[in-house]
């Protein structure tokens, strides 16, 4: 019976490595310039992990086998080192392992989070609400007019509670359902959340962050591969949430600009 | 200062039905009915699970029985995106608060802490029974928003403000439904509150002569472990419902901020800060991870120790262990915040803690397959549920290192590779622990045997399933699969449809082969074959003692303690081991 | 069988100490649980008070009079302790008029308390009114609440010493001194935290 | 299921009143008349519905909003005339008012219904809708419909001009008129509405447009005799 029990075993961490060591599920291709840090970070675990994971589930096993229903009277006898040999074993391999990883997590991390944007970078603002995102360029002006929540009015499209009747700035502002963005330029988001909390994650892009409501946060990144690609909603906001999405079209330069010109008309 | 004459401790055995089965002061009845009510919740948390894999991998099938169980949440058996929101919500809600909290911490500490160390009862018998059906309450509670028309919650077991928080306008089941829940977990911290108070009294007072704290089994220290972080989690979890109940009842904001427009209306609130719930739900919430986890590896190490018919290479260190793992939870809860606003600093603040439990984790790992070596294995139903946790226990715990770097955490986050990982070691792993005790402990709980050849059936599909089950979705996560999603309108995940069909079937098989170990429960409480006074040969002292123990355990007779708990591959006159209350030498061998 | 009575006996009498402890140990317990639930609340405080939404309220004095009296039942109460501890075995009858002067000072720190709720709703400042009072009425209901609880004890203590059949468990007592005690030092902090940041 | 049993049969009971009142021939007066706006109207926007593609498809052009629907002449459409005081409350008719969700659009924007008269929602759509109307003196209620799903069957027992919306779908917007009586029309197209069959008396007629709010005009029958009335909304660009 523990032989069989290590034979499954066996199976089992064998099956379960067999996917990932052929890439069968892997992340899809990375579209940021900071994403590779990440993919290589992801890539290291997965060799460690993976190293401990058949280890110790291959030694389990091999235990078992060996040690498991073994005739009457056999004698029982210890691992030689003990537990120090362990606790050893677990701080060095262990331990070092934390360390590197720690140290190597920093700078993708940092890459994302730690760097400003740069000064000529495009100002796009992403508004989350129950249950899609709206996107909104500041027009001719370059200004954001203010939100005002009470004059929002998804009937009539003015999902940022716009008022263009005080607000002057307001009149150019182009409010959009698709985000579209100029490829190797970097975009500088300035999130904003209408309702309860949601998130923004494009898995190409290797992105994800929460809107947090009453609390405006910002992220910048440069996509440098032209095509369209999905913003999910990653923060359980509702019975809609599983329909929570919009598309990230990245255009080239001069693409772009007709995009927005055309945009602007609609207004 | 000497005590006046104090009667109240020499409790007579109780008569009649109510003072012996409903409101039992005894510890071991307290304890029987918290893993009663964990197996209740355990089976409907299961159910639910069900009904949300049916519903992801066939959208447009109907639920048979559903329509007329629920006929807005599912009108004609066919599951709402709400109402599957309110399956997720109570299937998280039963199993993190009601199975995974009660039977392995509450239930199984409550029958043999006090018989471990050699006591009568708990220190506060009154609390103790207090402690269960203020916990009973509570789930009544929980159930009840099964039955009101504005449906069970649906913002999750971790109930995000201000989505928990602003009311019904949010959607269904955010009116009432949320109330009930906040009122369910509120009810439940006290109760959990009173235990751990129990727990650590005893432990610290309760112990007989010579029961020195080094001399307790691993399982009395896990449980002991456990009840300091439950003390510490459960006292800030409470205060949480209550300023949540305040926002929504009271029209405070604490965690709702100004200016918010749900469904259109313009919410009448100011400054309130969504994340200061998160911060109060976390520090909750990763302590309460190994809550469920602690208990279930003193339990393990239990069963293997005595399967193995010799000691662990160190029972010192791998206590040490999981005190340090008890430690370190106080200080990682932020790893569960990496993308949600939080400074970017402290997120690499949390991050160092976190992959430092490593190091205690993989020293407990070790010591298990050290100890194993040269070890005289005895393939039980208890010790094959013992060595899958152990396995579990690994699996969970090396994609735990994934999800503890940042940078990883940004892709990973929120994707099926989270709920992979810790429905494997907080959920599976856990859930090995309870029933590797539940095979090991039920001869003296029950005074009989269960079927060792149905207990293997048992084993073995759900050893297989449950890999069948939760590897796939560490796979889902890494291509990008997102969590709480009711059904994949979204063409990027459509094409993963055949692996949720491949979990969502392995899930109804394991699920349905829990009816085996149930049946096996049932059939061997009443026909079993007559247990032994220690069928495994323990040496603990709850094998000193008849299967099912007397009232006051004991029989009103004090054990002394001579020996460390696993005195086992020695020579001794019952065989190769030394019971903990058996005076004679031990000749060392 | 009269072994066995003779063995309830016995065990009851060994049992005693180590229950004795227990109780002690768990009041202490309770302090602790209890202790991190306000720390709990006061983080919440910091927290909330990063948004700029805060203005000061201005505390009734009658605070000032319920502080003091609730620190004047602590006295009694050291004074009942001292009273009851003198001889080899309790004293609980000598203690008894210090006892009840404890709780009569408790009771008049509820009502005291009442009063303040009364004055601030009079000013319109109520529990949803702005952030300072949310959180001050969430600061000192929940210590009334804890309070009640050492004054249900306390009347039980009394009630048990005042009936001549049988004397309350020595433990009980202390265990009942130290929380109330621990009611005082929390309501200290409280105050101080109330009045610096509120 | 008794009172429904009963609205039944006074429907029934009702609808037999008026047939004889038709029959009776010119004893009932008309009043008709046009609404029309002055002014410029609120631009309305293309919507993208490119979250959800299975409606996207639906529209070549993408339909825009409906807040302010005009014609031709500074006609003004979706606006509910009725009588708001003069005429007796009547029984709701038994026939169903029907409100349906195609192309994640509602139609009709507007909805015009009696009070206590069944109203049925149906999701023709392969996605799931949610219908959430907002009244203010009504129960409130909110429901998801999953495509392939039965209608969803409700009443209001009160009079009120109700705004509905799709949580799932942000630009799915809608209005209930819930009114007292039989006496009412939508303008369509022209602005032109008429009231038939109204007994001599004297009557309000209210005309109410979803972001123009309502006006009212007192009109007197007396025999048989068309009455015109007309309404005239002012329109701004914000």
């Amino acid at each position: 019976m523990g032989k069989f029990f290590a034979i499954i075993l066996v199976v089992i961490t064998l099956a379960s490595a067999y996917p990932i060591v052929t890439h069968k599920f892997v992340q899809p291709e990375d579209i940021s310039t900071h994403g590779h840090a990440i993919d290589e970070q992801l890539a290291d675990t997965m060799a460690e992990g993976g190293f401990a994971f058949v280890g110790a589930q291959l030694l389990l096993a091999f235990f078992v086998w060996k040690f498991s229903s073994r005739k009457e009277g056999s004698k029982v006898t210890h691992l030689p080192g003990g537990a120090k040999l362990m606790v050893a074993t677990a701080f060095i391999l262990v331990g070092t392992e934390v360390l590197a990883l720690g140290v190597l997590g920093q700078k993708a991390w940092a890459d994302v989070y730690f760097t400003p944007p740069k000064p000529d970078a495009l100002q796009v603002q992403a508004q989350a609400g129950q249950f899609a995102f709206y996107f909104r360029y500041p027009g001719a002006d370059g200004k954001f007019a203010p939100i005002h929540p009470d004059k929002i009015d998804e009937g009539n499209q003015n999902y940022f509670g716009l008022d263009p009747a005080n607000d002057v700035e307001a009149r150019d502002d182009i409010v959009t359902a698709e985000m579209t963005i100029p490829v190797n330029r970097e975009i500088h988001l300035l999130m904003h959340s209408k309702d309860v909390g949601h998130s923004f994650y494009v898995r190409e892009l290797r992105i994800q962050q929460d809107f947090v409501p009453g609390l405006d946060l910002s992220l910048h990144f440069t996509a440098t591969k032209t095509g369209k690609y999905e913003i999910v909603c990653t923060q359980l906001c509702g019975l809609g949430h599983y329909n929570m999405k919009a598309y990230l079209n990245v255009l080239p330069q001069d693409e772009f600009e007709k995009w927005l010109k055309d945009r602007a008309a609609e207004q | 200062m000497e005590e006046a004459v104090q009667p109240a401790h020499v409790h007579a055995p109780p008569e009649g039905f109510i003072s012996k089965y409903v409101f039992s002061l005894d510890h071991k009845m307290i304890g029987k009915q918290y893993y009663g009510l964990a197996l209740v919740s355990v089976f409907m948390g299961m159910v639910l699970s069900w009904l949300m894999r049916f519903h992801l991998v066939w959208p447009d099938a109907k639920v048979p029985v559903l329509g007329s169980l629920a006929p807005t949440g599912a009108p004609g058996g066919l599951i709402t995106p709400e109402y599957y929101l309110s399956l997720l919500t109570m299937h998280g809600t039963l199993m993190v608060f009601f199975v995974l909290t009660n039977a392995p911490f509450a239930g199984f500490g409550n029958y043999f802490l006090p018989i471990q160390i050699g006591a009568e009862d708990m220190a506060f018998p009154r609390f103790n029974m207090m402690s269960f059906w203020t916990t009973f309450a509570g789930f009544l509670v929980l159930v009840l928003a099964f039955f009101i028309p504005d449906g069970p919650p649906t913002s999750g077991w971790t109930a995000y403000a201000p989505l928990s928080a602003v009311g019904k306008d949010a959607g269904p089941g955010l009116g009432w439904g949320q109330n009930l829940w906040a009122i369910s977990i509120a009810i439940f911290c006290v109760g959990q509150l009173l235990g751990s108070l129990n727990f650590i009294s005893t432990t610290l007072d309760l112990r007989a002569k010579g029961m020195t704290l080094m001399r307790m089994p691993i399982c009395t220290w896990a449980w002991f472990i456990t009840s300091c972080i439950g003390l510490l989690a459960f006292a800030v979890l409470l205060p949480a419902c209550l300023l949540l109940l305040l926002d929504r009842l009271a029209g405070t904001s604490f965690f709702i901020p100004s200016g918010l427009v749900v469904s259109d209306r313009l919410q009448n609130h100011a400054g309130g800060s969504p994340l200061l719930w998160q911060h109060l739900f976390w520090f909750f919430g990763h302590p309460e991870v190994y809550i469920a986890i602690l208990p279930a590896v003193g339990i393990v190490s239990h069963v293997l120790v005595t399967s193995m018919r010799k000691p662990l290479l160190s029972a010192k260190v791998l206590i040490y262990s999981m005190m340090s793992i008890g430690f370190l939870s106080w200080m990682v809860w932020g790893h569960h915040m990496f993308v949600s606003g939080m400074n970017p600093f402290s997120s690499l603040l949390f991050s160092f803690p976190t992959l430092t439990i490593t190091i205690p984790a993989t020293i407990i790992t070790l010591i298990w397959l050290g100890s194993l070596y040269g070890a005289n294995i005895q393939i039980t139903s208890a010790s094959l549920f013992a060595l899958g946790f152990v396995s579990m226990f690994v699996s969970g715990g090396v994609s735990g290192f994934f999800l503890a770097q940042p940078s990883i955490d940004i892709y990973l986050h929120a994707t099926y590779f989270v709920v992979g990982h810790f429905h494997m070691v907080m959920g599976v792993a856990a859930i090995f622990g309870i029933l590797s005790g539940t095979y090991f402990w039920f001869p003296k709980m029950s005074g009989r045997m269960m079927s060792e050849t149905l207990g293997k059936l048992h084993f073995w599909i759900t050893f297989v399933g449950t890999y069948c089950i939760f590897m796939p979705f560490h796979y889902l996560g890494l291509v990008g699969n997102v969590r709480r999603y009711s059904s994949f309108v979204d063409d990027f995940m459509a094409p993963l449809m055949p692996v949720h069909k491949f979990i969502s079937i392995a899930a109804f098989i394991t699920g349905a082969a829990q009816l085996i170990f149930l049946y096996n429960l049932i059939h061997s409480r009443f026909r079993g074959k007559v247990a032994p006074e220690n069928p495994w040969n323990g040496t603990s002292l709850e094998w000193s003692i008849p299967s099912p123990p007397p009232w006051n355990n004991f029989g009103g007779k004090h054990p002394v303690v001579f020996h460390d708990p696993y005195q086992y591959g020695v020579k001794g006159s019952k065989g190769d081991f030394v019971m903990q209350d058996s005076p004679e030498q031990i000749v060392s061998g | 069988m009269a072994s066995t009575v003779y063995q309830h006996v016995a065990s009851s009498v060994t049992e005693r100490t180590g229950h004795a402890q227990a109780t002690r140990s768990g009041v202490w317990v309770g302090i602790f649980a209890i202790t991190m639930s306000f720390a709990a609340f006061t983080s919440a405080l910091m927290v909330r008070q990063g948004s700029g939404d805060w203005q000061h309220i201005m505390l009734p004095p009658i605070i000032y009079l319920n502080t003091a009296a609730l620190l004047l039942s602590s006295i009694t109460l050291e004074r009942a302790r001292r009273r009851a501890a003198r001889g080899s075995t309790p004293q609980f009858r000598d203690a008894l008029p210090w006892v009840a002067a404890t709780l009569a000072l408790g009771l008049i720190f509820v009502a005291g308390q009442y009063l303040v709720w009364r004055q601030l709703a009079g000013r319109g400042l109520y529990l949803a009114t702005n952030s300072n009072s949310s959180f001050f009425y969430v600061f000192t209901v929940m210590h009334v609440l804890h309070l009640l609880g050492g004054i249900a004890v306390l009347t039980y203590l009394i009630a048990k010493i005042a009936s001549r059949k049988g004397t309350p468990r020595w433990s009980l007592f202390e265990g009942a001194a130290i929380y109330w005690h621990f009611m005082g030092i929390l309501w200290f902090y409280l105050l101080v935290v109330i009045a610096t940041r509120l | 299921m008794m009172r429904a049993k009963l609205a039944y049969i006074v429907g029934l009971a009702a609808l037999a009143a008026c047939a004889v009142m038709v029959h009776a021939g010119p004893s009932g007066g008309t009043v008709s008349g046009k609404v029309t706006y002055e002014g410029t109207p609120a631009k309305q926007k293309p919507i993208d519905m490119s979250k959800e593609p299975s409606c996207a498809k639906q529209h070549a052009t993408p339909i825009t909003t409906e807040t302010v629907v005009t014609g031709p002449g500074n006609a003004l459409d979706n606006v509910v005339v009725y009588v708001s005081a003069g005429a007796p409350d009547e029984a709701a008719p038994s026939q169903a008012a029907k409100f349906e969700q195609k192309g994640c659009q509602y139609i009709p924007h507007v909805l015009a219904f009696q009070v206590n008269q069944t109203l049925e929602i149906a999701n023709a759509d392969q996605t799931s809708h949610n219908i959430h109307p907002l009244p203010k003196v009504n129960r409130e209620w909110n429901k998801s419909q999953p495509p392939g799903s039965a209608p969803i069957v409700d009443k209001y027992d009160k009079p009120e001009f109700i705004p509905v919306k799709c949580n799932i779908h942000p630009w799915m917007h809608g209005n209930f008129a819930v009114l007292k009586n039989s006496h009412y029309a939508i303008t369509e197209g022209d602005g032109g509405f008429s009231l038939p069959n109204l007994p001599p008396g004297k009557y309000t007629i209210t005309a109410w447009h979803e972001s123009y709010g309502d006006q009212s005009q007192d009109v007197t029958i007396s025999g048989g005799e068309p009455k015109s009335v007309n309404f005239v909304f002012k329109a701004k660009p914000y």
